[in-house]
């Protein structure tokens, strides 16, 4: 039986008088692939800010590979080996790609290797004819991909995914798709995501949040096929 | 040039040399006596400094217009240091490396002479400190003609304290000046069997009083004594009227109206206060009243004459017959023929240079501000400087080189 | 990699020796002096705020402090090595644990702007008010508002007769600041400094990534206030005195505006801005027909409305466009006060 | 008998006194801050040349005084009036350029700062100024109090009273609620965020130019005055939070409590002190200001 890499124990997250998040324990195996979904608001992003540090919960404690992390900043946990990716766009915009990859590469590495490191995650995410490019002038899809390799580089054990397909053409998320399930391969990959159809095309377990709540855990096809899930969800989006 | 060996010594010989150097292209008036001067003209500082300036103009105008000192021309090399004491080191420093002057007049807090007065002296140029100050300073390269505590607080403290009471509370500036000042203070108030009561320092930058002016409500003195300095501190004297203090205890100052603050200030906020100086405009003597007609001839009006415009004035006198009784502008002739107790009559009356001290034996004047002018009570003439001559003897010591203070 | 960057010292070290014989030709050595310690000071912002992102409202803390360390000392000890390294020493002490103080506590830029400047405002105020002879730390008298004159100045290690003043100090000053800026260079080019570049673009980003910003960012600024204690510390020796306003928020303006003028997120600008206003400032202090505030003042706001990136990437550009030695476009520099912080 | 109760009294008296000293050192604390405050509230941009538009108040009203104008008058009326209409040149001409650069309009109006000192210096002159106060001395039992003092608080309370009813009570109030919430609110509600900016920094400046105005008459006006309202008002503002009145009354109780408890107990420097390290420790407990923490959306 594989090793849990992430758990939480009745995780909560008040703000004022608000509970975005409320009392969610969720379990990961490694190499496990796992969807965050739900309508806006329904605390999943929060969720995820309390899983990478940036937001202390409230309540309730995270385990990264039976290591208690809550309270954590968010460096201690990235140096566990956590990659992160945030849902707006982030990267640093003033420096290449190379600069960008080599930097989540140097974490791990002596200046060296990482420059080696760095190398051969452009050539594996096909980013060679812009490497010396400044982030701030790519387009979109690009600098979506410079940041999946930032991720890459630092040879995560698990991934923290926010809304990596948000605004790509569909060729573009199709090769997202590819990517992501290859890092499977070494990694447990966390998805927080509303594009259904990205999701279906991933095929992997569904947490599927609402007003803060989990509402359900399923494979995707039987969470899509399901009654309330389809209300919640679709109710709010129109 | 290399690493020097003895600083010092090389300023001296190499002073001249260094200062030909640095402006290379500029061809000197050679016969010109050079007189460099700092003061603040402009900044908080400028009530005292503006009128200094005035009179240093005046003084020289009188000597080229009488046909120069031994002949030559006197050229003045003003800097105005803008109430900034960093600025006067680095224009002492061009005084005498680049523009290579004669002399220098200059300073006026006793922050700015401590700031210079090293500086000169370690480049050989003699120095003329000409405003009143707490005393005490000790050195050869130096000469001091205005009034010290001893010439002026041991006078007004007991005259004060006989028109109010024996509870003293003193406000003074935060500096050299105003801390050795107050002590002076509390030692002639205890020896006229007074008591301070109370004692608050003031940066010169404050300007609000309040909690000040309540403070000392509390502990409800019979005089208070105030050597505040400065733009800032001129406030004090406004909230203390304004809080109708000024009607119900009485102030003394050894600073006040030294930059004409009593004519800043209106009649009924001035009126009362008591001082002492070596000069008031309304000295009835021949010889104020021809400066001040100069001084109308000059700038229109006598509204910019103060204390220590007139020392300042009487000073650049003082070293103009130095080296007239010299024949030279060298340094240590003229310190020489100075130390020959050498004296000047003028506006305020005579002053003698104290051998021993180089500092000056001059008049004193009790004097209480009324509508705007200081009327004088009491003439005390040729006081002594007693307190910098039980500590410092240069006929004796002529090496010595620090500011003595008051121990307490 | 490594050939570039010897090539790079190399041309450093052969345009900084030319420029330190060759100015004496054309300014008086003792005004190119105190330059040299404000070019050391603009260096010491520009690089924690250029570099690092971090503007600093209260520089001329560390400036002052650097400045008053060496005067304290040299009374005490009567000779100026050891003041010296002390003067690099307390002020980077003193800024790793302001630092800590304000990178730990999560502090976004306005409020780090405060404090630096409030901190600043407490030295001033504290420094000023020490004019009392129980203000005493060993043989050396603070004297508050009257600044402490007549320490010892600047000597040869290990024989305190053998003063360093007038040219010497010049020549001393300027090779000084030449290492200083050849270490600014090696330590941009380290790992360390290019992470610090990495903060400044994005400070979230680089923690996810696993650094330690609060640590790296603390660090950064100690140096920067080491370098700006160095600066105070040949103030001092040049001044012969030092004074209270060398804490004031004027002083901190100004390095601000040097950093401004000459160019942020180089290493040359903030030094030839520091050169050309402190310049400009003692020319014009020399005649009184226009202020001299003004004219600075005016110069900050064209430059903020016409020319926010300085002088320095202009001089770069028009080097290139010169030269035809186009070799690689020349970037766009991404100055960390463009963006609007919403935090 | 007889003494212990006129002790009695005079104490009562003496804490009549200190009430009033700190009352009017929060008062002073507001008005300081209240041009500021507006301006930062509103546009999230640190004015740092705030110092120098009171300063400029101040030299109105001088000005204004000594051409023959009523000093309350002069106070009230000419200074807002003349720095409000500067605020609003240099708003069109410099800062309108600015917007969403922060830092950018930060140093531009450091740099609009120095060059009004500079004009300052050349204009009135590098000296000290004033007017006397208007107002008489005041008894309390045994205590004379500065009347002034009192006007100074009446005028800082009616400020706050009236930033509450302007933003409680009318439309303009309602779209300056909607853009310190959300900058595009405001805009999404047709209104031109240009020209909420202008007559924002405008109202901003006429403040500065008030607060100046009712301080000359306690201070000696240099034309380097500015700098130490500034450094007070810009700690004020931040350590205030983003609540404009709430955030401007309890940043100044608590600032003037301290100082003036300091200033009464041991010296002004000291109280000024206590100051600068109450908003340190404030800031660093509160990194967001007070109002973020108390009196969260209020005004």
């Amino acid at each position: 039986m594989a090793e849990t890499v992430l758990e939480t124990e009745g995780l909560t997250m008040r703000f004022g008088g608000v509970v975005a998040v409320d009392n969610v324990s969720l379990k990961l195996k490694a190499r496990e692939l796992r969807c965050l979904i739900g309508p806006n608001g329904a605390g999943k992003s929060t969720c995820f800010k309390c899983l990478c540090g940036l937001l202390t919960p409230t309540e309730g404690r995270v385990f990264l590979r039976g290591e208690e992390t809550t309270g954590w900043e968010p460096h201690q946990i990235a140096s566990l080996g956590v990659g992160i990716k945030m849902q707006v766009s982030s990267v640093m915009d003033g420096l290449s790609v190379h600069e960008n990859i080599w930097m989540a590469a140097r974490r791990f590495n002596d200046t060296d290797a990482a420059r080696r490191k760095a190398d051969e995650v452009i050539e594996r995410l096909a980013l060679g004819a812009i490497t010396r490019a400044e982030l701030g002038r790519l387009a979109h899809g690009e600098r979506q991909r410079v940041e999946l390799g930032i991720v890459l580089a630092a040879d995560p054990w698990l991934v923290l995914l926010d809304e990596p397909a948000a605004g790509m053409t569909g060729e573009e998320v199709e090769r997202m798709g590819d990517v992501i399930r290859e890092m499977t391969s070494t990694a447990a990959v966390v998805i927080v995501e509303h594009d259904m159809q990205f999701i279906r095309s991933l095929a992997s377990t569904v947490t599927v949040f609402h007003r803060g709540r989990v509402l359900m855990e399923d494979h995707v096809d039987r969470v899509m096929a399901d009654p309330v899930v389809r209300d919640v969800y679709l109710g709010k989006q129109a | 040039m290399i690493v020097t060996l003895n600083r010092r010594s090389f300023l001296a010989s190499t002073a001249a040399a260094t200062g030909a150097l640095m402006m290379p292209g500029i061809a000197r008036a050679q016969d010109a006596i050079r007189v460099g001067t700092v003061l603040d003209v402009s900044g908080i500082f400028d009530a005292y400094g503006t009128p200094m300036d005035m009179a240093q103009r005046l003084a020289v105008s009188e000597i080229n217009d009488a046909g120069g000192l031994l002949d030559r021309p006197v050229e003045l090399i003003s800097y105005d240091t803008q109430s900034d004491i960093a600025l006067y080191t680095q224009y002492a420093q061009r005084l005498v490396r680049q523009d290579n002057v004669d002399v220098v007049h200059g300073g006026i807090l006793s922050a700015s002479r401590e700031a210079i007065r090293q500086t000169l002296r370690r480049a050989n140029t003699l120095y003329f400190y000409n405003v009143q100050y707490e005393g005490g300073v000790c050195d050869r390269n130096a000469f001091f003609n205005g009034v010290t505590p001893a010439q002026q607080a041991e006078v007004l403290v007991p005259w004060a304290m006989s028109r109010s009471g024996p509870r003293v509370y003193i406000l003074a500036a935060d500096y050299n000046y105003g801390q050795i000042t107050a002590r002076w203070l509390q030692k002639y108030v205890a020896d006229n069997g007074g008591e301070t009561v109370g004692m608050d320092f003031f940066p010169l930058d404050v300007s609000d009083f309040g909690s000040t002016i309540a403070r000392i409500q509390t502990v409800a003195p019979d005089l208070v004594i105030a050597p505040l300095v400065g733009g800032a501190h001129l406030s004090f004297f406004r909230q203390w009227a304004a809080a109708g203090m000024n009607a119900r205890i009485p102030l003394a100052s050894t600073t006040m109206g030294v930059g004409n603050e009593h004519k800043v200030l209106t009649p009924d906020e001035g009126n009362g206060m008591m001082v002492a100086y070596n000069y008031s405009q309304e000295l009835d003597t021949p010889l104020n009243n021809a400066f001040k007609e100069r001084w109308i001839a000059a700038y229109g009006n006598t509204d910019a004459i103060h204390e220590i415009a007139v020392s300042h004035y009487m000073g650049f006198h003082l070293w103009a017959e130095g080296v007239r009784r010299a024949g030279s502008v060298d340094r240590d002739a003229v310190i020489e023929a100075m130390e020959d107790g050498l004296s000047v009559e003028g506006p305020s009356g005579m002053m003698t240079i104290d051998p021993q001290t180089h500092h000056t034996t001059l008049d004193v004047h009790l004097m209480e501000v009324r509508d705007q002018k200081m009327e004088v009570a009491e003439s005390l003439s040729q006081r002594p400087p007693v307190d910098t001559q039980a500590v410092c003897n240069l006929t004796e010591n002529p090496d010595d080189n620090t500011q003595y203070e008051i121990e307490f | 990699m490594v050939g570039a960057a010897h090539k790079d010292f190399a041309l450093i070290v052969i345009l900084g020796v030319v420029l330190i014989l060759g100015l004496p030709l054309m300014v008086d050595t003792h005004v190119l002096t105190l330059l040299i310690a404000y070019g050391m000071l603009a260096l010491s912002l520009g690089l924690i705020w250029g570099f690092g992102g971090v503007l600093c409202f209260g520089q001329a803390a560390f400036f002052g402090l650097g400045a008053y360390t060496f005067a304290v000392a040299g009374i005490n000890f009567n000779e100026s090595t050891l003041p010296l390294i002390l003067a690099v020493l307390v002020p980077a002490g003193f800024a790793l644990v302001l630092g800590a103080l304000m990178f730990y506590g999560r502090l976004g830029d306005v409020y780090l702007a405060v404090i630096t400047l409030v901190v600043s405002l407490i030295l001033f105020r504290w420094i000023n008010s020490t004019a009392g002879p129980d203000y005493t730390i060993g043989a050396a008298r603070l004297g508050g508002f009257n600044g402490i004159p007549g320490f010892p100045i600047l000597n040869v290690p290990g024989r305190p007769d053998l003063m360093i003043w007038g040219e010497t100090l010049y020549f001393v000053a300027a090779v000084s600041l030449l290492i200083v800026f050849l270490l600014v260079t090696w330590l941009l080019r380290s790992s360390f400094g290019r992470i610090a570049v990495g903060i400044r673009e994005n400070e979230e980003r680089v923690s996810l990534l696993g650094f330690d910003i609060r640590a790296r960012k603390t660090v950064l600024f100690a140096i920067g206030a080491a370098i700006a204690g160095l600066a105070g510390a040949f103030y001092a020796t040049w001044a012969e005195v030092v004074t209270p306003t060398l804490f004031s928020l004027q002083q901190s303006a100004e390095i601000i505006i040097w950093c401004i003028v000459g160019g942020l997120g180089t290493r040359f600008g903030p030094i030839l801005g520091a050169g050309v206003l402190a310049y400009l400032k003692f020319a014009l202090g020399q005649q009184n027909m226009i202020d001299n505030m003004f004219v600075l003042g005016l110069v900050l706001v064209l430059f903020v409305l016409f020319l926010p990136r300085g002088l320095a990437p202009e001089l770069a550009r028009g080097w290139h466009w010169i030269t035809g030695a186009r070799r690689k476009p020349t970037r766009r520099n991404h100055a960390p006060r463009a963006e609007v912080s919403n935090g | 008998m007889v003494r212990c109760c006129l002790k009695e009294a005079k104490r009562m008296d003496l804490a009549v006194v200190i009430l009033v000293e700190v009352l009017y050192a929060i008062a002073w604390l507001v008005l300081v801050s209240a041009g500021l405050a507006v301006v930062f509230g509103m546009m999230k941009v640190i004015n740092l040349a705030h110092g120098e538009f009171m300063v400029l108040g101040g030299y109105a009203t001088i000005t204004a005084v000594g051409l023959g104008v009523n000093i309350f008058v002069a106070m009230l009326i000419v200074a807002p009036l003349v720095v409000g209409l500067f605020g609003l040149i240099v708003e069109r001409l410099v800062f309108r350029h600015l917007y969403g650069r922060m830092i950018d309009t930060m140093l531009a109006s450091w740099g609009l700062s120095l060059m009004m000192i500079g004009a300052f210096k050349m204009i009135f002159g590098n000296t000290t100024t004033g007017v006397s106060g208007p107002i008489p001395g005041f008894t309390v039992g045994n205590y004379q109090i500065n009347g002034y003092n009192f006007f100074i608080i009446v005028v800082a309370l009616l400020l706050l009273v009236a930033m509450l009813a302007v933003l409680r009570g009318t439309r303009a109030g309602l779209v300056a609620r909607g853009a310190m919430q959300r900058p595009d609110m405001a805009s999404a509600m047709g209104h031109s965020p240009d020209r909420i900016y202008m007559l924002t920094f405008a109202i901003g400046s006429a403040l500065s130019g008030l607060a100046g105005a009712v301080l000359a008459p306690l201070i000696g006006l240099v034309p380097t005055a500015g700098a130490g309202f500034i450094a007070k008002a810009f700690i004020t503002v931040i350590a205030g939070g983003p609540s404009l009145v709430a955030g401007l009354a309890s940043a100044s109780g608590v600032f003037g409590l301290v100082n003036q408890f300091f200033s009464f107990l041991v010296s002004p420097v000291v109280g000024e002190v206590a100051l600068l390290v109450a908003a340190v420790a404030l800031l660093r407990l509160l990194p967001r200001g007070i109002t973020t923490r108390f009196f969260r959306g209020r005004l």
